[in-house]
């Protein structure tokens, strides 16, 4: 029952993930990214994280790709030219990748081996979570608020129109 | 919920190949927002590794790291795009390979 | 102040006097002419300093003496360790003679940016005393490369007109050379754990340093690499004729008669007191080059139609006899080797001050402009023909001694190393002379040679000490050579087992 | 003392509330973190013309409450917030190194914002949230930390490397590191999950008991790798360094000069922890690797640059290389020797980009070797200061470069790397070219184009001494604090809970065997 | 036991003399340079006559030695200022100042136009300085002072007209081709301190004395004494290195007189007398030496035949004497050697100083064809200059007769061809000097009336006819002339020999037998030298259309005599053009430029090609960028996986 779960999830993320790189036009790349995390959203339920599972289509396929949709929409983004701009890219940054991808994969192979192991009781419920957020994360936690001011500023500062204060530099 | 009968190394595969998605998309991808979707499916990938060596383990920090992962991925969203929006106002273009002014 | 207790700071004082003097003369206003004065009286006064060290030096004695050694950096272990013994001696008197010089020859030809340029001059002094006193590898290495930058700016900013090309070709070359001295010096002190050139001579001469064979040749050159660049030896030698031909007078003077001497100074200190056994295994290949050198210099030098060309070239010569003599490990070849890298700072530092000399006169070192000029400026040429004989090495003139002595050295060891090196004594009075004569002698083709003027007063005062210096010591190389002389031996000690040739003459 | 007495009343809440300890030891970052935000609500609040002079100020009385906030921070060592945060002199020097950095940026910048009139409150709030991220970097030592406070550290730096927005070359600059930088984290982050696969922990410390205790699983092998990465890109080492030189090109120079110190200072605290800590032998060769081919490729391709600050970047790629050096050597000289380098090379590369920022001036349109012809003369004691720092990067002495170099080749030939030392003297000979064309170019060159040569300001002229100072002082005394490195460095492999490193050979000495076997 | 001599003070008086017209002379006027010149000339002299005195009234036993001062001192090797006399270097010593002075006093006429007039002393000066100190030396290194130092002066001297090219050139090329030689008496002393551990005369010939002669062709002393003697033959214009010494005739002709043929030019042979007890047991060495005298001797004066050049005739005789002195040196006999040193300082210097005095009166002309019947306008010249020619033709009982008999004689000794040779040779010398002779003053005068040959400067007061030259001129040759006359007769019974006898040995007893032969061989020469005078009477006096018959009738082979036999070309083109263009175009463009300087800037302009190459790896691609990134992290987790799986 899980693994075909697993598998139905797995194949719908495989599949947005490919159709993601074989769509031409950025809306539809990004709808097949909000398929990939819903159906991750999936597999967190499988692996028993609720709460992470929740988070992810909230956040995630809701907030930020709602944002991505945004910026499309808002820069009119048209369809993908083809050019060439980079050569290495094809020739040396693919075959790298799939090296390294092969590589990775064997590794895990060779760790956990492909036995059905259960992975044990579903660790995830909230309270817990909030324990270790506020208790042990609490720092780290704390800290994200600088990053998320960092980033409210950064977004004000790069996207707001450049008429107001600076004007043009002469 | 019934354990999980699912082995670890298909999820950490599936992540791998998330991840690899996602580096091939910045690889051959030419919308700059497209690209940035690439990461956001790298580090999806990435989450679902926490997730699955947080049931390996029962270490629940696994899964608070994705939260930290998604609060990170939203702040770089909102800044990236705000990056990409004043790429696209002095330069007119979401091609990346159109953005080459600095280069040798 | 006591002689005793000035003589325990007194190599501190002669070396940071300089730098002391140049960080002051930041300081003054741009005034040009208190400048000069300002720096002329520094460098004497440091000049007066160093005569410090040979009036109460105890010749007989070989060791290091004025000895400071201090804790400078506790890890790694640096001491600032400075000592002369009668080698280092009289290079850093040569230096501090020729620093004064050198101001009185710029005096009037530089007139831009003097302030710079007395600056420089005397920063690159401090590191050439530096250079020569201090016994820690680390401080040496300091010292050595703080010569570089000084140095490259003299040529860079007041040379002439390929000055860049040859300030970086000085800079790109002596650099790229010295980093393998680096290695070597860091190699050593990873495995002896120290920097003090006594502590490390006596853990190799022990046998304490472990991997140290494996090692030797590879840190052999290493150091060698370095030197050779800087004396420099065939076949590293193209950048000196660029560097001299655009550097200004002041700056030829310091380059031939003391930089050039870092490098033999360097292989008779480092590569034969640290690595005995390796100079004598490379010996032959070295006095092949040094040989090479002396004819091949010479030959090219015959050639030159561009005079600071030709004495550059001559200094190639000059140094291959200074490399023939310290590769020769013979009493007589070291002393001649010291000796002769003393005359040459005097009488090549000489032939570069008239050279420049001229230069201001007519802007242009090309021999093929001058000719006849023994009759518009004759105390120019006979102060010329002095310089020139004392280079061509005629007795009773500087230069005969230590070629003498250097192929009397060199023959003991190898009769044809001594007479190939003996043909040197030929060329250079071929290629000398043949200059000579086509500057000096015949009739005026150019007529604006006729209105030159003979040597002005600071000129003379550059000039004669020179002349004078190089009369002194050839009448009275003892002065020189009973210093020089128990301190070659002790540095010859290692190699004793050819005893009849170490105490042999 | 609040925590105290809330302790004495409610018991039950000292387990769960942080001590005051705690907040004494992230006493820095809360201290900037409060004068970022001050500056940020003043910013709306004061105009244009006081904002820049205002805010800057109070910019940099942050950081240097900051300094004093770290000075109390240095008198309680220890652990904070479980396990999250440790105080050691590493943290201490660390905290300094980046903040002092932060104060003379700023000082910078204050000129700078005038000339090329850009926004200041975002300016400085950004630079000093940016410092807390980089602090905490090198006091975490729990990877979810040390990951926030990179992202923390990255994000402001690729917002400030955008800030001359209305340049293309400013945007291009930030979308580079924006892009390049989010696909590094990427690795990092992949980096951090498989380590957490493979030992069920994100704590630098428990990772490191878990990899001792038993055979080092594949899996933390190529977890070490990917974070590798993440950190390889973000201090600029080949050959993840492809960004460097077109965002340094594109940015401003002042952030530049943040850029390439502070964020990379920090980064390579992260890498010492993680390559020292979390002990996986096989990196050191992927370290020899990457530590030579940067300190080539980035003198090599240094040679031809005419654009002073893409010049800087590539010699910022060689510096990590030298850098690098000191990590492929053994722990013990080797941390001291990279931590003295990342101070010096602050120092002289910080003020480097002081003058150049000042001589670039509105819009940045004189950064070409070309406009710097004849500085020597216009401007002697601007060319002789950027000559004092030039001299340094090439390592002569009297500067603190010679030492960082010193150092660092010493550790080299101490673990017996001696051709990764023959690689780093050579190439620091060669690397000597192309900052002497600088050099060159300022005094053997006669100006060719009508450069104005502005007054230095009086906070220029404070960053200019202090970078001077700071590099001379490192040239001639670099005792106390090569000392203070090397205590730090003792307490740091002490701390790993391993044996000690350099009584005992069992760590440097496998290491260095390892390594040098294999080279 | 002797008192201090003060030897030192012989040199130091004409260096004080150069000093002081060197330095001051140029303010002061001519009559306070000469007399300076004059008198530390004249006091030098005199304390040579008093030593000679003193020895001669046996208040001085030779040899003496004299310490002065440390000069070089290295480990156990020594070289001291010390000096040396004994009865060799007596008789240098009263030749050299006595000649030396009678020219100082004929220069004061000759040179007093010129307007370097206080150089020209000072540099005489400083020459007798070089040349005291090369006779009194007590080792080979102050006697290498002197060596060198008397080349230098001959440069300057040679060169002082300078501003001609050919003057300059000259004194250059005498340097050089000194140094040549100097480069082998330097390896012989070489040979000698690594062997003998000194250079002092002494030590070494102590040293040496009780060795073998050394059995042909190998051993230390024969390498020794042929190196000496290749400086020999720098020193005294011997083959092959003699052409500097007609060269030399560019110098002022006092100048001519005193160093290039009565004094420096003797330094060779005097310096291998000196070292007789090397060669003396190096029976090779001797052999070249006697082959080298020989030869050269005979080759320099059939050149002579044919110079038109009065001084050049004189100087390639000067060239073929100096052969003789080496006959007899290589014959052994160096104390015949010494004698004809002495005589020939005597007339060779008496006929240079005619030679002047004839171009003195001929306002400058040198080339004999354009003179002729002048012994009526310089009767004294001519008598003088007689009397020489007759000495060096050896006419008994002339200076050169006995002289140069003693040499035959003892060459005949040790083999017949050396005699043969000089035989015909002494019949060419007879040939040539009378030819001179018959040019010059007899016949009619061939000269211009007014000459234009002004450059000088000591003909200024213009020529209407020739004029005998002043008494300061005339004197000296009167006293040379005289010495001519006389000087042979001190070698009469071999008093001579004996008076050497303690330096070289004691005379060996001649047999009755040969007393009748030697006898027989001194008629033998005396009429090949009344041939000689006969033949040039015929040729030059008697049938003045002779000798361009003789000359078209020879053809190329008396070109090639007129042109030295080509030997200058010759060297030229073998050594000096070769060497020049080999090193400007094999090691200056091609060696130095072409491959090390194009290596060293090749790898510089190869670093900035790879620089140009890494930068496009730069190429502003952003997807490039991540594929670096990405394929270095393959490499790297590629690396890892392996050190892990391994």
């Amino acid at each position: 029952m899980h693994l075909i779960l697993f598998l139905a999830f797995g194949a719908v993320c495989v599949g947005g993930a490919v159709n993601l790189l074989a769509q031409r036009h950025p809306i539809n790349s990004a709808l097949s990214l909000i398929a990939v995390m819903a159906a991750l959203a999936g597999e967190y339920l499988l692996l028993g994280a609720e709460f992470v599972a929740a988070v992810q289509v909230i956040v995630y396929a809701g907030a930020i790709m709602v944002l991505f949709i945004f910026v499309i929409m808002l820069l009119n983004a048209g369809e993908e030219e083809q050019t060439n701009g980079s050569r290495v890219a094809i020739l040396l940054g693919v075959p790298g990748m799939l090296t390294g991808s092969v590589l990775v994969a064997w590794v895990v192979l060779r760790h956990s081996g492909t036995e059905a192991v259960p992975i044990g009781a579903l660790p995830g419920p909230p309270k817990e979570i909030a324990q270790l957020l506020f208790h042990d994360f609490l720092l780290p936690f704390e800290v994200t608020s600088v990053l998320i001011l960092i980033a409210i500023m950064g977004a004000v500062v790069l996207a707001s129109k450049p008429e107001r204060a600076e004007g043009k530099a002469d | 919920m019934a354990p999980s009968y699912v082995p670890l190394s298909y999820y950490l595969l599936l992540s791998g190949f998330l991840f690899a998605c996602g580096v091939v998309g910045f690889l051959i991808k030419r919308n700059i927002i497209t690209i940035f979707m690439s990461i956001e499916l790298m580090l999806n990938g990435v989450n679902l590794s926490f997730v699955a060596f947080a049931a390996h383990w029962h270490a629940l920090a696994g899964q608070v790291f994705v939260f930290f992962v998604m609060v990170v991925a939203a702040a770089e969203a909102a800044v990236g795009l705000a990056i990409i929006i004043a790429v696209y106002r002095t330069r007119e273009t979401l091609n990346v390979d159109q953005v080459n002014l600095l280069k040798l | 102040m006591s002689t005793d207790s000035l003589s325990s700071i007194i190599l501190t004082l002669v070396t940071f006097a300089p730098l002391a003097g140049g960080l002051l003369l930041m300081l003054l206003p741009r005034r040009d002419r208190d400048i000069r004065i300002f720096a002329l009286v520094i460098s004497l006064l440091t000049f007066v300093l160093s005569l410090h060290l040979p009036v109460y030096f105890h010749r007989a004695q070989a060791g290091f003496q004025y000895e400071i050694d201090k804790p400078w950096v506790s890890t790694p272990n640096i001491h600032y360790h400075m000592a002369v013994d009668g080698i280092s001696l009289w290079l850093v008197v040569l230096t501090t003679f020729l620093t004064p010089l050198c101001v009185l020859i710029s005096w009037k030809s530089i007139h831009e940016r003097v302030k710079e340029f007395f600056i420089l001059l005397l920063i690159l002094e401090t590191a050439l005393i530096g250079v020569f006193t201090s016994l820690d590898l680390f401080l040496f290495y300091f010292f050595w490369e703080a010569t570089l930058i000084p140095m490259a700016l003299l040529i860079g900013i007041f040379g002439h007109e390929r000055k860049v090309y040859a300030a970086v070709k000085f800079f790109m070359y002596t650099m790229i050379g010295s980093v393998f001295m680096l290695a070597a010096i860091l190699w050593l002190y990873a495995h002896t754990g120290s920097f003090d050139f006594v502590v490390i001579r006596e853990q190799i001469a022990g046998g304490a340093v472990p991997g140290f064979s494996a090692a030797a040749q590879w840190l052999f050159l290493g150091f060698f690499l370095a030197f050779a660049v800087k004396v420099p030896l065939f076949p590293f030698h193209t950048w000196l004729p660029d560097a001299h031909v655009e550097a200004p007078t002041a700056g030829s003077v310091l380059l031939a008669g003391v930089l050039l001497k870092m490098g033999t100074y360097g292989l008779l200190r480092f590569n034969l007191g640290l690595f005995p056994e390796q100079s004598r295994h490379n010996a032959w290949w070295v006095m092949t080059l040094a040989l090479i050198g002396i004819i091949y210099g010479a030959l090219v030098a015959m050639v030159q139609p561009n005079m600071k060309k030709l004495i550059a070239y001559s200094s190639v010569s000059h140094l291959g006899f200074v490399v023939l003599g310290i590769f020769s490990f013979t009493q007589a070849g070291l002393n001649g080797a010291m000796f002769v890298m003393l005359a040459h700072g005097i009488s090549t530092g000489g032939l570069f001050m008239l050279a420049g000399i001229l230069h201001e006169r007519r802007h242009t070192y090309e021999i093929s402009e001058f000719g006849g000029l023994a009759n518009p400026m004759p105390i120019y040429a006979a102060s010329y023909l002095v310089i020139v004989l004392a280079s061509v090495g005629l007795p009773l003139l500087n230069g005969f001694i230590g070629e003498f002595l250097v192929l009397s050295g060199a023959f003991q060891d190898k009769a044809i190393y001594g007479i190939l090196g003996a043909t040197g004594i030929i060329w250079s009075a071929v290629y000398l002379l043949w200059m000579y004569q086509r500057v000096f002698y015949g009739t005026i083709t150019h007529p604006v040679n006729n209105t030159l003027g003979d040597l002005s007063g600071f000129e003379k005062m550059a000039v004669w000490p020179c002349a004078a210096a190089a009369l002194v010591m050839g009448v009275a190389p003892i002065l020189w050579l009973g210093a020089i002389d128990p301190a070659v031996h002790a540095a010859l000690t290692p190699f004793v087992q050819v005893v009849g040739r170490v105490v042999g003459p | 003392m609040i925590v105290n007495w809330v302790a004495t009343f409610f018991p039950a809440l000292v387990q769960t509330l942080p001590q005051g300890a705690d907040y004494v030891r992230i006493l820095p970052e809360i201290v900037l973190s409060v004068f970022g935000m001050i500056v940020m609500v003043l910013e709306p609040l004061l105009d244009e013309e006081q904002s820049q002079k205002i805010l800057g100020l109070i910019a940099l009385v942050g950081t240097l409450a900051g300094l004093g906030a770290t000075w109390f921070m240095a008198q309680s060592p220890g652990l904070a917030f479980w396990n999250m945060v440790q105080v050691d002199e590493f943290s201490v020097f660390f905290h300094v190194l980046v903040i002092a950095i932060a104060t003379v940026v700023i000082l910078i910048s204050y000129e700078y914002m005038a000339v090329q009139r850009i926004r200041a409150g975002e300016y400085y709030a950004l630079i000093l949230f940016g410092v807390v991220g980089m602090a905490l970097m090198s006091s975490a030592i729990e990877l979810v930390l040390i990951f926030i406070a990179l992202e923390i550290s990255s994000i402001s730096s690729y917002v400030l490397a955008g800030f001359r927005r209305h340049e293309a070359a400013s945007a291009e600059s930030s979308l580079k590191y924006f892009l390049l930088g989010s696909f590094a984290t990427a690795f990092f982050l992949y980096g951090v999950a498989l380590m957490f696969g493979a030992t069920g922990s994100t704590n630098i410390d428990q990772i490191s008991q878990t990899l001792q205790s038993g055979p080092i699983p594949l899996l933390a092998f190529v977890a070490v790798a990917f974070m590798f990465v993440g950190l390889g890109f973000k201090v600029g080492a080949a050959p993840f360094h492809s960004w460097t030189p077109d965002v340094y090109e594109g940015a401003p120079a002042p952030i530049v000069g943040l850029m390439s110190t502070a964020p990379k200072a920090a980064a390579f605290a992260v890498l010492l922890r993680i390559v020292f800590v979390i002990d996986v032998h096989a990196i050191f060769y992927v370290i020899w690797v990457a530590a030579a081919l940067s300190m080539t490729l980035g003198n090599i391709s240094a040679f031809l640059q005419n654009n002073v600050k893409r010049l800087l970047a590539y010699s910022s790629i060689a510096h990590a290389g030298y850098l690098l050096v000191a990590f492929a050597a053994a722990p013990g000289p080797g941390i001291s020797a990279a931590m003295f380098y990342t101070a010096a090379y602050a120092a002289m590369n910080l003020g480097a980009f002081a003058v150049v920022s000042h001589f670039a001036n509105a819009g940045e349109r004189y950064v070409t070797l070309e406009d710097y012809e004849g500085l020597g003369r216009s401007s002697p004691l601007l060319a002789a200061t950027l000559t004092i720092f030039l001299l340094s990067l090439i390592g002569i002495p009297m500067t603190g470069g010679f030492f960082a170099k010193f150092y660092v080749f010493n550790a080299a030939m101490k673990a017996n790397l001696i051709w990764l030392t023959i690689i780093g003297v050579v190439n620091g000979g060669v690397g000597a070219y192309y900052y002497l064309r600088i050099i060159v170019r300022m005094y053997m060159r006669e100006s060719r184009k009508e450069v104005p040569v502005m007054p230095v300001p009086f906070a220029l002229r404070l960053a200019l001494v202090a970078c001077l100072v700071a590099t001379i002082y490192l040239g001639i005394f670099p005792n106390s604090t090569l000392q203070y490195a090397q205590d730090s460095a003792q307490r740091l492999v002490w701390q790993s809970s391993f044996a000690p490193v350099s009584a005992e050979p069992g760590t440097a000495g496998t290491v260095v065997k390892i390594v040098k076997s294999g080279i | 036991m002797n008192s201090s001599l003060n030897l030192w003070v012989i040199p130091i008086l004409p260096l004080a003399g150069a000093a002081i017209n060197g330095f001051l002379g140029k303010r002061s006027s001519r009559q306070a340079v000469s007399t300076i010149a004059l008198f530390f000339s004249g006091a030098v002299f005199a304390m040579a006559l008093w030593v000679a005195m003193r020895f001669w009234f046996s208040s001085l036993t030779l040899p003496y030695h004299e310490y002065l001062a440390h000069w070089i001192r290295s480990g156990s090797f020594s070289a001291d200022f010390a000096f040396y006399l004994d009865q060799l270097s007596l008789v240098m010593l009263l030749v050299v100042t006595g000649v030396g002075f009678l020219i100082h006093i004929y220069s004061v006429g000759y040179m007093w136009e010129d307007p370097s007039y206080y150089r020209f002393f000072s540099y005489l000066n400083l020459f007798m300085f070089f040349m005291l100190t090369l006779v009194l030396a007590n080792n080979y290194l102050v006697m290498f002072i002197g060596w060198e130092g008397v080349g230098l002066a001959s440069y300057l001297l040679i060169g002082f007209w300078f501003t001609k090219d050919s003057a300059a050139s000259a004194g250059k090329k005498a340097f050089i081709v000194n140094r040549i030689g100097d480069f082998g008496f330097l390896i012989a002393l070489f040979l000698l301190i690594k062997h003998f551990g000194s250079l002092n005369f002494d030590q070494v010939f102590q040293s040496i004395a009780p060795l073998a002669p050394e059995t042909a062709g190998t051993g230390l002393l024969t390498a020794i004494g042929i190196l000496l003697m290749v400086g020999a033959c720098g020193k005294s214009a011997q083959i092959p290195l003699y052409i500097w010494l007609p060269d030399a005739m560019e110098g002022p002709t006092p100048v001519s007189a005193l160093i290039h043929a009565a004094t420096m030019v003797t330094a060779g042979v005097y310096m291998v007398s000196r070292s007789h007890v090397i060669f003396e047991r190096a029976p090779t060495a001797l052999t070249v030496v006697a082959i080298i005298g020989t030869l050269t001797a005979f080759f320099a004066a059939t050149i002579g035949i044919a110079q038109t050049d009065i001084k050049k005739v004189l100087a390639y005789s000067t060239v073929s004497q100096l052969g003789y002195m080496f006959m007899a040196c290589g014959a052994g006999a160096f104390s015949a050697g010494i004698f004809h040193l002495m005589t020939h300082a005597f007339f060779k210097g008496l006929l240079f100083l005619g030679a002047g005095s004839v171009i003195h009166a001929v306002g400058g002309e040198q080339d004999m064809r354009k003179m002729g019947g002048l012994k009526s306008f310089i009767p004294w010249t001519f008598l003088t200059m007689g009397i020489a020619t007759l000495a060096i033709a050896g006419i008994p009982p002339l200076a050169g007769f006995w002289s140069k008999d003693e040499i035959l004689w003892r060459a005949y000794q040790v083999s017949w061809v050396y005699w043969l040779i000089g035989l015909i040779t002494a019949f060419i010398t007879s040939f040539y000097m009378f030819r001179l002779l018959y040019m010059t003053f007899f016949g009619d005068y061939r000269g211009a009336q007014a000459d234009a040959h002004g450059s000088h400067g000591h003909d200024a007061h213009g020529h209407g006819e020739p004029h005998e030259s002043p008494m300061v001129m005339l004197v000296p040759l009167m006293i040379l002339a005289v010495l001519s006359l006389l000087g042979g007769l001190v070698g009469i019974g071999n008093r001579f020999e004996h008076f050497l006898a303690p330096v070289f040995g004691s005379v060996e007893v001649v047999e009755g037998a040969s007393h009748g032969t030697e006898m027989l061989l001194m008629g033998v020469s005396v009429a090949v030298a009344l041939l000689g005078w006969w033949l040039a009477y015929l040729l030059y006096y008697s049938r003045p259309e002779l000798p361009q018959r003789i000359a078209d009738a020879l053809g190329g082979f008396y070109q090639t005599v007129v042109h030295k036999y080509y030997v200058d070309e010759i060297y030229a083109a073998l050594f000096v053009k070769p060497l020049i263009d080999g090193s400007t175009r094999i090691l200056w463009q091609d060696v130095d430029r072409k491959i090390i300087d194009t290596a060293v800037n090749d790898a510089g302009d190869g670093a900035r090609r790879v620089s140009d190459e890494a930068r496009h790896m730069q190429s502003g691609n952003i997807r490039s960028y991540a594929a670096w990134i990405a394929a270095g992290s393959a490499v790297v987790i590629a690396f890892m996986v392996w050190m892990g799986s391994r």
